[in-house]
């Protein structure tokens, strides 16, 4: 599998998770992609932390508009019955619950549920901009990522860099399965029939717990 | 007694050592006027409060990439390199603050409040020298205000009274800081006149706005 | 999976004993024809929050009048005398929060903070049971979070997605308690279809609204 | 003097405090009357603590808009450049130090600057609206009111009543003068010429210091 399908994967397993009329933020990067799954009878309502919610698929080359951007500073187009706000609103809307699933990259993951993908010490420092509010606030926090970084492995026992956030993860989704954390376990709950158990363990520092009705993801 | 005001007159109440609350989220609703302006005049050792830096030739970045900042306090640094390359040489303070936690510290200054109890942070390196306080059974930060000295702002349609709309994403941080700087000023798109945006309309209402200009390009 | 239904409908959802915030301000945009079912449906034991209780005939004065509230939670009861016949003789609770603190509250709720310091009321009656904290050389009060199993909001205009516009002075409460219930309820004035509410001019996103009526005079 | 003629003095010696640009907020009942007097060469903005700055006169019969009321549900107008906002942001600006002066009726106020003018125990409890917050935060407070109440003294050594706030008013203006608080004491610095200093004096509980100053209040 290269990047590009390994990426393509995730996304499409993630949007599964999507119910009607849920308020989703999608993350920079990969989680952008998701938007692209989303099965037309499920109407999703993208939250845009930069200060609106009804984000529609990312303007066409061209049909720009000024200052409709996400927070990637992007340029995307609306659906109808969007709204605007303020940051102060928009973090209301975050903080306060009424996010129904954040999905988000991660450096590290561990099985307490801990997340660290806002800097590493000495070297890359992007801050948080929002992410420590979205882990908190969002009813469910999904990470989506691939499951190792250059050979390492991102799924822990214990983050050793600094946390976005304490025990706020529900759900792992990478290229090798979906891995729910429940009670500070981790348990495969669909595994990508292209790997077996003993590889997916093998690049899972935490101990994985199958899940007595193992599913296939669907790839 | 008219608020609208030429850039020169806008500098000459910004000085070295002033703390400066800018608005825009990467560059969207951002006063890029007024930051040439301060480029220009070579104000220098100040304390910027906005949601990013920018880029290194845009919003926030250029004032960064001449060297005027001594401190910065945002949430989000990863879209300007030379940020990153100043704080790492000791050249630049840079205080990291969670977004919802920025914006709602700018609000509680504006807003008379002496801080809130969020849950943000908990856990992580942002509780640092701050105090926690239980309510229930959930643990909270208690964060602080923040003001500053001046607000720049970028207003879309501005009134001659100071009433501002903006359009779209270009609101973000802009009303909140207007509410929580010594001196305020809007950066205008288009002025028109008194009554033009509909009252209901109005996203900072002209009380909090002491300077208007004209935005030149 | 239209978010409109009728009045019979939004009745089911609410029971006796229930917490309930109505909107408005001294009956401006306040939904007396959620109201007036509120009454005809007789429910009782209820826990009222809203800025005032209205007339005797009027907004929350009718569910008071009618002797279905067993506790208010409100800022001002001046212009009811009902209100203050009922809170002496003991036949129901009132508890009396400055107004901007009420606000705060329920804004608050619904922003997921555990609270704020504020320095309204240091010195009065409303410090009681509350604890004090100090920051720098100013005393503030700590005030908590106010929540709702239902909110009642009055909209002068809806759209089907539930994003609403409030006409001048209707909106006060409305867009607050939007955020702070588990199910909100609008009455709408007039419903209109999504996207003819400007984005720009949508006071309170659809997203916070479950249920749409349209008020029948 | 009748009592509306009361009402118009203090009414008419308020405004004289206003300057070019100032944002007030004038409470129900005598308040009110003061936007009359405002001099046609001063702005004042008037901040109506419902929702919106930018008030105007009572409407005309007949010419009322539904919505458009002030904080006692008068229909009023609007003056060009009014903006409308939510309770939250409308005690954002009474609490955050927007307004520069608020005018406000008492029961009782004190020489330390103390209020009281929202419940008295056991008999009327109308509660505290907007007050308390408007005391604590306005730049400058202005109590507004008849000296004696039924020939009861409401300028008191220590208020007995409960207080709406501690130690916030700067200026008493009564129809009998115009007194200002300076640190926990009361300075009279204007007398109506109608009354002598014993008679100004007989009416207070607490202990008026002459301004050195002393000026004829306008009548």
């Amino acid at each position: 599998m290269d990047n590009n399908q390994i990426k393509n994967i995730i996304a499409k397993r993630v949007a599964k998770e999507f119910q009607n009329g849920f308020v989703v933020n999608l993350g920079i990067g990969l989680p952008t992609l998701v938007a692209n799954y989303v099965p037309e009878e499920v109407e999703v309502i993208l939250q845009s932390e930069n200060g609106f919610v009804g984000m529609g698929p990312l303007a066409e080359a061209g049909k720009e508009i000024k200052d409709l951007v996400n927070a990637g500073a992007m340029p995307v187009t609306l659906v109808p019955g969007a709204a605007f706000f303020d940051s102060a609103t928009s973090f209301a809307i975050i903080r306060g619950g009424h996010v129904d699933v954040t999905v988000l990259g991660a450096l590290q993951v561990d099985e307490k549920g801990n997340l660290a993908n806002w800097m590493v010490p000495g070297s890359m420092v992007p801050g948080m901009g929002g992410a420590m509010d979205l882990v908190v606030g969002a009813k469910k926090v999904i990470v989506a990522m691939t499951h190792t970084a250059k050979g390492a492995k991102k799924i822990l026992k214990q983050c050793d860099l600094p946390l976005t956030a304490k025990e706020q993860v529900n759900l792992i989704i990478t290229e090798m399965g979906v891995i729910e954390v429940v009670n500070r376990r981790l348990i495969l709950r669909e595994i990508n029939p292209h790997f077996t158990l003993e590889e997916v363990q093998a690049l899972t520092d935490a101990e994985l717990i199958i899940c007595e009705d193992l599913k296939a993801m669907e790839v | 007694m008219t608020k609208i005001k030429t850039l020169e007159e806008v500098l000459t109440h910004i000085q070295d050592d002033m703390s400066i609350m800018i608005g825009g989220f990467l560059g969207t609703g951002t006063p890029e006027y007024i930051i040439d302006g301060l480029v220009d005049k070579g104000v220098k050792n100040l304390t910027i409060i906005g949601n990013d830096s920018g880029f290194e030739n845009s919003g926030i970045g250029k004032l960064i990439t001449n060297k005027l900042v001594k401190k910065l306090i945002t949430s989000h640094i990863g879209t300007n390199p030379e940020t990153g390359r100043q704080m790492n040489q000791g050249e630049m303070e840079v205080d990291l603050v969670p977004q919802g936690t920025l914006a709602e510290r700018i609000r509680s200054a504006g807003a008379g409040l002496g801080g809130f109890l969020t849950p943000t942070g908990i856990g992580t390196l942002v509780e640092e020298g701050k105090e926690k306080i239980t309510i229930g059974d959930k643990e909270y930060l208690l964060e602080l205000p923040l003001k500053a000295d001046v607000a720049l702002l970028k207003g879309t349609k501005v009134d001659v009274k100071g009433n501002i709309y903006y359009d779209k994403a270009a609101r973000n941080f802009n009303p909140l800081m207007a509410m929580a700087a010594e001196l305020v000023i809007v950066e205008a798109e288009e002025i028109v006149e008194a009554g033009e945006i509909d009252p209901d309309h109005v996203m900072t209402p002209g009380i909090f706005v002491d300077i208007i200009v004209k935005e030149v390009k």
